[in-house]
């Protein structure tokens, strides 16, 4: 049964109209858990931390993004392998429309962390590992998505994405043990990652930002392989009578 | 019993479909010519056929079992010129051609390479780097790598071009023995050719 | 199966030999931004001590990234590589004959020269000698990733600087351990647990990069 | 002469628009380079802090010179450099146009990025003042300069190689200046010399780079 | 009154003298073929007449003066196409005919440029990119612009190879109503036309 599914609901036709049915509960279940995760990090949470004052509260975007930011990047694989194992046309796609959000995610990490520094370490950047990795994971993104845009014809283009996805997903394991280790070697005398343990209103906070996010990350790629289905398919049948019966 | 049998074949370049339902089977001793306007395809067919391109739906089968599942055992049959004429431009033709009979895995003498270059006129490319020579010295160099690997089935993409008129018909003499001592052949063309031996069929794309 | 590799290997050095100045070149370069450090930097000799391995490492990822970027590119254009795809043998035995031959005629050469380009920013005997040792463990990674990248990038504009976007961040461990060594070495700790990370890194990157690469290749081909 | 020159610059752009990966990723590039050195070099600021501008106008150098290689190079291979040669216009004003256009497209943003760089190095706000100046003078010398030595390899093979052992050299000069003027600043001197060198470098390559390049196009086309 | 005048031209590739004494001369109204085999040299000749190659030896004069010393003022009269079809990529056909035309100081209207792609029978192009046209589709832009640019010397490397016979018809009665009113043509092929307008010229190469 559940077979039969998954191999209907992996045609673009019947996946399009299914898409659109669950994105708008993804996008509201986004919105809520985004407006209550920041309100306990606003009001919730403890009003100052005594070490950094307000700016800690660049938490609350800051972790939930680095997090997603590896995340979306692993999810794309998988993605890509499962194109490359079933030769469906839509894992391709998948793979393809989570990449931008990751990138997004990843310059958000890098940028919230770069404002943090500066009141809390006195400067915007240091060459620490997990700093460094998180930047390397920028560079494969955008490696990625400027791969895709610059093949035309997106049949290879989806391909060979998914090759470049699975290549990354070996190396990213071993980029971030290179980089520990790398820094550990010579770790910068006096500037440390501030290990301020978290009390449970800001576990709270964060993971439900993070969920937010999290379903934010899945509406955006389902209302994009969408976009992506109607391009790609817009001689076939369906698609015609579809914008004959004035759904789209 | 047919050797090749397509059936059923759709191919698309970028989202526009070129044919579909296209159906053909060819078997020893049989030359096919695909024809059809500019853009209708002719290349792609090709392409497809001999496994660079992917078809869109459709099988290809070869000796009935798929060509993507046989691999290496069907492209030790296929010889293909497409536009592109496969030489190094710094090797000359004679060491161009030994190198693809060894990647093929064949034994074949230098003597037997200069006497296919001879038959072609091209005695020339014997020892200059093919990187000089002539649009049609390049084409008849490509064409020579056909007579020496002996495969089965040809597949030729618009072979008269640039060839001049004695060229053309030493190639059409070429092409009619093959098929007459049981090869096969596919080939397109713009020009007017008259290669009758063997069993002749015609596709015609867009018509 | 050995016998393509052979005739690929065999071929590729010659049109090495025959087009001399190409790889001629990637030494060159090599040097030249080696060598442009001390004019950027500025001349103190222990800021330059400190830095030569970082340098010399980025200098040999940068004339890899250089010279890979075109290691199917001429083959593609004048379609011989079409005529490899056809031919009735493992593609992945092809491509690591093109790396091989690749890899001999411009990594090796680095390795070469890599000792008198260390003694230009007065690097001490011993991290000399983990230098060349490090980069001959290294730079057959490079090649072998590198393939990699211009295998997807084939044919594609401005498909030199894509490549780099691709593969130099895939570099990077060969990078961390390569100048790791040099420096673990300057300090007194050994290299030895460096230089074992590179081997197994060849060893892992033999394994997968030719597979990787040929279904790469299949791909741009279309 | 002047509407010649407005519809090569306008054509140039819109195939970069076309084509917008290949700008983006000159500048990514650029970024890359420049985060490679602390992993090749080791995290310590103040190493970091010294070797920063030397660092950045490397990086620079090779961003452009990597993007230059190919600046006539896909209009070589589908004829249009062909039919520009041919056009009745004076060739020199063509060039001017192309370069022109690549400028805007790829040297422009290095100049945008280059201060973030300079903050992830911990360069001061005055340096970081004058590295955006230098490289905003500097820059369109290395296009001009460039474009010489890509229209004289136009067509060998492994050009991009060639290419960067033919004008690294005469890049040499802004480096040294560019990267001097930082440095001046750093150090308190003032950077007021060094610009005043880069502007009249601009000057001297504006006037015969041009005219050097449609030469060496018209030797490259035989 | 002869416009274009070649005296005594030699040329050689590499160390190979291709052909040397070769004279001849064009005027209004006139059509000249250049015959020769494969390798002859005729591709060289005629880069050679519209400049882009150097000459071994003798002179090449237009209206009576050397067309180096003229330069742009000869180039202003001259349309050549190659091997290669000089059209980018990513810019449609339209697109890059308009970029021809106006880098020739031209003013030719969207409409005309239309016009002359509908009659060249290739409308596809108004929107593609060039990249993803068929060999034949890009061979026929590529002639668009000897239409629209209005040149009194056409030069024309093998314009039939990739072409059509229905093209091949068309571009026939385009060079000679060219020829008829009063323009000049230099052509080289490998394929049997007849265009017998205005008064023809045969060069023979390697005869
Ligand atoms: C540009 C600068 C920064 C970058 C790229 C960055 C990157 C990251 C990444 C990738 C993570 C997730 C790591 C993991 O879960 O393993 C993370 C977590 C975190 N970051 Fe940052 N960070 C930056 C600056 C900062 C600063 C300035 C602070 C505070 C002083 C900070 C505090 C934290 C904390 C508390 C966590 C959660 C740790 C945990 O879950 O174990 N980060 N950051
Ligand atoms: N991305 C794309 N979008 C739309 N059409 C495309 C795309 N790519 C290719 N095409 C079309 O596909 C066709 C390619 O056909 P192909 O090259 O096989 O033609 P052909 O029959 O060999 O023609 P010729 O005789 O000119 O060589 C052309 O009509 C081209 O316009
Ligand atoms: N470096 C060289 N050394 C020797 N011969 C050379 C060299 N370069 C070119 N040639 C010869 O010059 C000739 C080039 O001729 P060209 O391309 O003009 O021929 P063509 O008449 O156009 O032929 P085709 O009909 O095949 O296009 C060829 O015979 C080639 O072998
Ligand atoms: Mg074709
Ligand atoms: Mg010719």
């Amino acid at each position: 049964m559940a077979k039969i599914n998954w191999f209907k609901y992996s045609s673009p036709a019947s996946f399009y109209p299914l898409a659109g049915k669950v994105v708008p509960w993804f996008a509201w279940l986004a919105a809520i858990l985004g407006v209550v995760g920041l309100y306990v990090a606003f009001f919730e949470a403890p009003l100052k931390d005594y070490q950094q004052g307000q700016s800690y509260k660049i938490i609350f975007i800051h972790v939930p993004t680095a997090w997603m930011s590896m995340f979306i990047y692993v999810v794309m694989a998988l993605w890509a392998a499962a194109g490359m194992v079933f030769n469906t046309r839509l894992s391709y796609m998948m793979a393809k429309a989570l990449a931008p959000t990751g990138a997004l995610f990843a310059f958000l990490a890098l940028w919230t962390g770069a404002l943090w520094g500066k009141p809390t370490w006195g400067t915007w950047w240091v060459w620490d590992a997990r700093l460094t990795s998180e930047l390397i994971l920028f560079f494969l993104y955008i490696g990625f998505i400027a791969l895709g845009s610059a093949i035309e014809d997106p049949r290879r283009a989806a391909r060979a994405c998914g090759l470049l996805a699975l290549v990354g997903v070996v190396n990213v394991p071993i980029i971030y043990f290179s980089v520990l280790w790398w820094s550990t070697l010579h770790q910068p005398p006096s500037l440390k990652l501030n290990e301020a343990t978290m009390g449970t209103s800001m576990l709270v906070g964060i993971l439900l930002v993070t969920f937010s996010l999290w379903f934010y990350t899945i509406a955006v790629a389902l209302v994009r392989v969408r976009g992506e289905i109607l391009e790609r398919e817009r001689d076939t049948s369906w698609v015609a009578q579809l914008i004959h019966e004035g759904k789209e | 019993m047919a050797m090749l049998e397509v059936t059923n074949l759709a191919c698309a370049r970028g989202d526009k479909r070129l044919f579909s339902g296209l159906s053909f089977s060819l078997r020893y001793g049989s030359l096919l010519y695909v024809h059809g306007p500019n853009g209708s395809g002719k290349t792609t067919l090709l392409r497809t056929v001999c496994g660079l391109c992917a078809a869109e739906d459709g099988d290809i089968h070869w000796d009935n079992q798929n060509i993507r599942s046989l691999g290496e055992d069907f492209r030790r049959h296929v010889s293909y010129l497409g536009h592109l004429n496969g030489l190094k431009d710094e090797l000359s033709g004679f060491e161009n051609l030994q190198f693809s009979t060894k990647l093929a895995g064949l034994g074949v003498a230098d003597q037997e390479i200069s006497d296919v270059l001879a038959r072609l006129g091209v005695e020339v490319c014997q020892d200059l780097p093919s990187k000089v020579l002539s649009q049609g010295q390049k084409k008849r160099t490509a064409l020579a790598r056909f007579l020496l690997h002996k495969n089965k089935l040809w597949i030729l993409d618009e072979p008269f071009t640039a060839l001049d008129v004695h060229a053309v018909d030493v190639l059409q003499g070429i092409i009619a023995e093959h098929v007459e001592t049981g090869g096969m052949a596919m080939l397109t063309t713009h020009q007017e050719v008259d290669i009758s031996s063997g069993d002749v069929k015609h596709i015609h794309l867009n018509s | 199966m050995l016998s393509a590799f052979r005739t690929v290997l065999r071929r590729d050095l010659v049109l090495a030999m025959r087009r001399r100045a190409d790889f001629l070149t990637i030494v060159f370069f090599f040097i030249i931004v080696v060598s442009l450090f001390p004019l950027g930097v500025g001349p103190e000799i222990d800021t330059l001590r400190t830095i030569a391995p970082g340098v010399v490492w980025v200098a040999a990822l940068l004339a890899s990234m250089l010279s890979l970027g075109r290691l199917f590119y001429n083959d593609y254009m004048d379609g011989t590589l079409e005529q490899m795809v056809l031919a009735p043998q493992p593609l992945s035995v092809i491509v690591l004959g093109k790396v091989l031959a690749h890899w001999l005629v411009s990594g090796i050469p680095l390795v070469l020269v890599a000792p008198i380009l260390g003694l230009q920013f007065d690097l001490g005997g011993d991290a000399l000698l983990v230098l060349v040792v490090a980069l001959f463990l290294g730079t057959p990674i490079l090649s072998l990733i590198g393939a990699i990248g211009a295998a997807l990038t084939l044919g594609l504009r401005g498909g030199g600087v894509l490549v780099s976007l691709l593969i130099l961040p895939l570099y990077i461990p060969v990078l961390v351990f390569g100048s790791g060594a040099v420096e673990a070495t300057a300090s007194g700790i050994g290299a030895q647990a460096h230089l074992s990370l590179l081997g197994a890194g060849l060893f892992l990157a033999l394994v997968f990069a030719p597979w990787a690469t040929a279904a790469a290749l299949k791909i741009s081909i279309e």
